[in-house]
């Protein structure tokens, strides 16, 4: 029998294909396609303190082999969140990681403590790819000291219970040192990667395309990125679990970023393509790993790391 | 998969048929499809979004569907070069449909360009209704007026307006708008086209104090709701704006609670602007 | 009539589209299927002090809209360099721009000493994207420090006279920053962006596809990321030109990048799927800009800044 | 741009011709062209690269040049499911070709897969000069083996070998080369084949101390010279080992001068190495 099932920090999921935070709006709209317990996890879009009406359209625009996307993290505020959306993922039996975001260290402390009563989660995603405003609006992963202090606001306030997956951007000179620097703060898991900042220029207005000017970059464009950054992250901290993702529309996909060093993996632009894209990868990256000849998933994670003489 | 059963090249447009099986018999006038271009190894991503011109629904098996498209960019370009039998990967019906009144009622219909696809079979559920339709349809030239013959026999009046002159009136649809409101008494409009047409459509029905449908042509990357890349901003019944999905909310959204010229920026008082 | 003309600092060029370092090969396998003199410069690859067997294969693997390479910077030394394809490419007529890499900051001394006095060169491109030996193979272009030492180095070594173009890599948590650091070291234009770090597993073998295993990304995939950059540093430093580049396949992707703020444009990746593609997009970009009623290409760079209530 | 011509499936590969015109009567064998795969709007930005196996040179307008394509991976799939009609985008002569004996000679031609293809036109040269063909041809299975009957006219002996026995000898090609190199008294062999086919074959070819060509086929990302990763260790008459381009002083490599087995490493006292 082929083991599936897969850990970040304590958080035990029944097979580690996720969705993307952001990429499944609160649930509900793909439960239309499938049902939400066949996934290892929902990862709700991030939630911050106060409702948000996020940016101005036009907030995407197509790449090759990707997309830019300046949602502005649109929401409804912690409040409601927890009265409605977590309610009802509960009901459908789902397992549950909730994605925070903050614009101070305060606002992620504030988070951290309003989840930590919360019942029927299974870990914590920290989104800290977002702007500080207390620094200039420069973004927390982008620093280890602000990343550091993110984390640490989360971790003193959610009690030692629930996993904290510390999301990271890839847009910093160093993916292994604020990696470094956030588990030492208290991450129990890294998720990698956060989209890319690009721009794309409207060339018959001759502006930039979206209204926020710069977006992030998703889709199979950054695959080789993710892939990258997770080898990284992996290589320094082989200890310490990845929640990869980047790209990653197949099963094929998936097994990439888990050989690289991921112990499961989240969807999110494939999702926009194709609605049960997630259903598929799960479906597809099982197969890879049994035809290879792994008998767990565990087995794979990091497979490429090891020595040259090493054969399976 | 649906297989391409018919690609036609009408004036600038194409005229698409899809097998769709039993889809035909539950898509409503104002729902679109979204269609994966590009083939196998695409970098075209994303998926596009068409509105539904017409449904033949002929039991479960046999159910058409059809759309009408412009050859504009890399995704529609390479639809349009699909050949009758290609599978074609669609998912459809998608988004709410125009609101039908429980009356009879004089409604006028105005499309813009491709935009009048989705009116022709809203116009047969309501004549089927017994009301009375009459059309509008204008564009730059005659080659882009897309008004089929049997389209056309459902409605009551049809008035085409190109800023050309190379068919019907000479100029755009609002200019004709007034003549026919106050002429056929109008109580409801319905309107699909490009957004600087259906606001100003929607300064007409203000004006009239009309009730005025308008289905909506935002960047969409999902159709399904998920994304949040779609959102225009939209007055609720409480007097809150708030940006609201135009692929599940819309793409058909009542005019006047559309907050027109909002573009680039997030309008005041939007629920959670800061 | 329309004004091709274009400089990078003092260098002057008759038009805007370069070839990119390391994608162009000695200028002699293009000039099979063009002449050379058509083209803005000729950038060559960078060349080092010594020869240089460059990476194991496998040196390449493609990705979505995209490819990694890890050439490691083959070629046959700075002495016979100056003896070969020098002397060639002036033969030819072509306008060029020779590109240098260095292993140490003396390496980028003895490279602008070696060239002072080479007679015919419009410009140097100063590779910072390479690993530094001194410094734990650190990326010079990553740390200001270390940027700005390669760059002092050259300037000092070279003589007033020839204009020297930083080349930065976008792996950086600020590029504005970099950037800044280098025209203080005395670059008169920088080059944007060489390649973003990745990585491939080959799903078979179940490990890096490359013998280096991380390579350089390129392609259409990177094209939003250059356009960021262009644009962030364009808008930081609007008095500093420059020569841009990461997925310019087509006369409208070198418009974006102009639009963004490059006063030049440099074509790689698309070579090597089409080897006329630098002739294809110098008559596009030009079409393009006539079109959009720019008398000149000058008009048309950094036209995206302009403020909003401005139109052409 | 080329028009495929035909596209015809035979065993486990496409057996595919084009309309080239000139191209035609320049290509030698040994050359490859480079064809760009996945339409328009393709993720696939790098060309493929293909073994000529045949050219007609019908005058300047009417030459046919031929390939063999062995479905793959998403390059070459796009390529065989292409109708006869399309245009393709291809790059031809590229590449040196087979070097051709002044005298008659005894060859050997050896290929693996489709590693055949460009092995028939090199035999039709080598007979036109008088010389004496044999040729061995494997695979794992029969159906991997080109071998087209007006092929095997050209040669005077033909040894198939599969590695499941489903067709000639049960084993690999090495096995059977020591008795015919013996046999017919080989002066030169010839081979085209996967890299470690090839590599077995120059073994023998040192053991019988026989010249030995090879075709080789490393990752290619350009074709014409300009990128370097194409490159394999090869030792000069000067002793002296460089990284060389296998698409301009290749596809065809004298297989002595080869450093075999430096997979994912640059060999010992390469020029520049460090
Ligand atoms: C609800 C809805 C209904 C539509 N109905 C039709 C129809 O009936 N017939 C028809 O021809 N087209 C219709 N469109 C537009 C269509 O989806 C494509 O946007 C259009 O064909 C251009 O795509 P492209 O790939 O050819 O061009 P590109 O310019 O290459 O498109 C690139 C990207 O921009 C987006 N985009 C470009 N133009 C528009 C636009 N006007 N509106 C929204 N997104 C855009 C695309 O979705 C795509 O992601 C509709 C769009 C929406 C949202
Ligand atoms: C000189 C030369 C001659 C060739 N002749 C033939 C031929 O006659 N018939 C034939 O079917 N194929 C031939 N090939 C292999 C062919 O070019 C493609 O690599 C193969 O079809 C796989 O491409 P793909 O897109 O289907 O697969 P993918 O696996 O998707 O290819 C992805 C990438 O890897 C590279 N790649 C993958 N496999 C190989 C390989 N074995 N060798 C080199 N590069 C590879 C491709 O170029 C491409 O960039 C030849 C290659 C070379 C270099
Ligand atoms: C439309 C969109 C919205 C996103 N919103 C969030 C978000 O709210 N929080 C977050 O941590 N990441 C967000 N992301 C990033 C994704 O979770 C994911 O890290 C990234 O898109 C890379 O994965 P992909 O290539 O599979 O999409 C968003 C991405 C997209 C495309
Ligand atoms: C095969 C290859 C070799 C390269 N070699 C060099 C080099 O020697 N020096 C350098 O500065 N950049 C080098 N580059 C980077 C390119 O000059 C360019 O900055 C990058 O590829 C982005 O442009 P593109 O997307 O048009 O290829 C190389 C890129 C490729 C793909
Ligand atoms: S298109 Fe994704 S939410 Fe509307
Ligand atoms: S394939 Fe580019 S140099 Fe050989």
């Amino acid at each position: 029998m082929f083991n599936y099932r897969t850990n970040l920090g304590q958080a035990e999921f029944e097979n580690p294909i996720f969705t993307a935070s952001g990429c499944a709006g609160s649930g509900k709209e793909l439960s239309q396609f499938f049902n939400l317990t066949e996934l290892g996890a929902v990862v709700t879009k991030s939630i911050m303190l106060k409702p948000r009406s996020g940016r101005a359209t036009p907030r995407m625009a197509e790449t090759p082999s990707g997309m830019l996307n300046s949602i502005g993290l649109q929401g409804p505020g912690i409040d409601q969140f927890l009265e409605t959306d977590i309610p009802w993922l509960r009901e459908q039996g789902a397992t549950i990681v909730v994605s925070i975001a903050g614009e101070s260290t305060e606002d992620y402390a504030v988070l951290a403590r309003k989840l930590r009563a919360v019942p029927g989660l299974a870990a914590l995603e920290v989104n800290i790819s977002c702007p500080n405003v207390e620094n200039r609006g420069q973004v927390f992963a982008c620093h280890p000291a602000t990343a550091r202090a993110a984390i640490e606001a989360v971790r003193r306030n959610i009690g030692g219970e629930l996993p904290i997956i510390a999301k990271l951007t890839p847009d910093v000179t160093s993916i292994v040192e604020i990696a470094q620097e956030v588990v030492a703060a208290g991450a129990d898991a890294i998720a990698l990667i956060n989209t890319v900042l690009g721009m794309v220029i409207d060339t018959t207005t001759m502006r930039p395309k979206l209204a926020g000017k710069t977006g992030g970059l998703s889709g199979p464009a950054i695959r080789p990125i993710a892939v990258r950054a997770i080898y990284q992250v992996h290589e320094a901290l082989p200890q310490v679990r990845i929640l990869g993702m980047g790209g990653v529309s197949s099963g094929l996909d998936a097994f990439e970023l888990i050989l690289a060093g991921a112990s499961a993996v989240s969807v999110g632009t494939a999702t926009f393509g194709n609605p049960t894209a997630v259903i598929k990868i799960k479906e597809e990256l099982k197969n890879e790993l049994i035809e290879h000849g792994f008998d767990s998933l565990r087995e794979a994670v990091g497979y490429a790391h090891r020595s040259e003489g090493n054969l399976i | 998969m649906s297989e391409l059963v018919s690609n036609k090249k009408v004036g600038a447009y194409h005229h698409m048929v899809f097998s769709v099986g039993e889809i035909a018999s539950v898509a409503k006038p104002g729902n679109f499809v979204a269609i994966a271009v590009g083939g196998e190894s695409s970098q075209l991503v994303l998926r596009r979004a068409f509105a539904i011109y017409r449904t033949f629904d002929r039991g479960s098996s046999a159910g058409l569907l059809e759309i009408v498209v412009a050859p504009h960019g890399a995704g529609s370009i390479w639809l349009t070069n699909q050949v009758p039998g290609t599978k074609i990967d669609l998912i459809a019906p998608l988004g709410n449909a125009f609101g039908i009144p429980t009356e009879p009622v004089r409604a006028l219909l105005v499309g813009g360009g491709y935009g009048s696809a989705p009116l022709f079979g809203l116009s047969e559920v309501l004549k089927n209704r017994g009301c009375r339709v009459d059309m509008v349809l204008g564009a730059s030239t005659a080659m882009k007026i897309y008004a089929p013959l049997d389209g056309k026999r459902s409605v009551s009046s049809l008035t085409i307006t190109t800023e050309d002159g190379s068919t019907g009136t000479a100029g755009k649809v609002t200019d004709v708008l007034p003549e026919i409101i106050a002429a056929s008494q109008v109580d409801i409009i319905y309107s699909c086209g490009p957004m600087g047409m259906l606001e100003a459509i929607n300064k007409i029905a203000v004006d009239f104090n009309i009730v005025h449908q308008c289905s909506i042509e935002e960047s969409m990357a999902c159709g399904i709701g998920v994304c949040m890349t779609c959102v225009l901003p939209i007055k609720g019944e409480d007097g809150v704006i708030r940006m609201l999905r135009s692929c599940i909310d819309g793409p058909v959204v009542d005019a006047e609670t559309v907050i027109w010229d909002s573009k680039r920026s997030i309008p005041e008082g939007t629920w959670g602007a800061n």
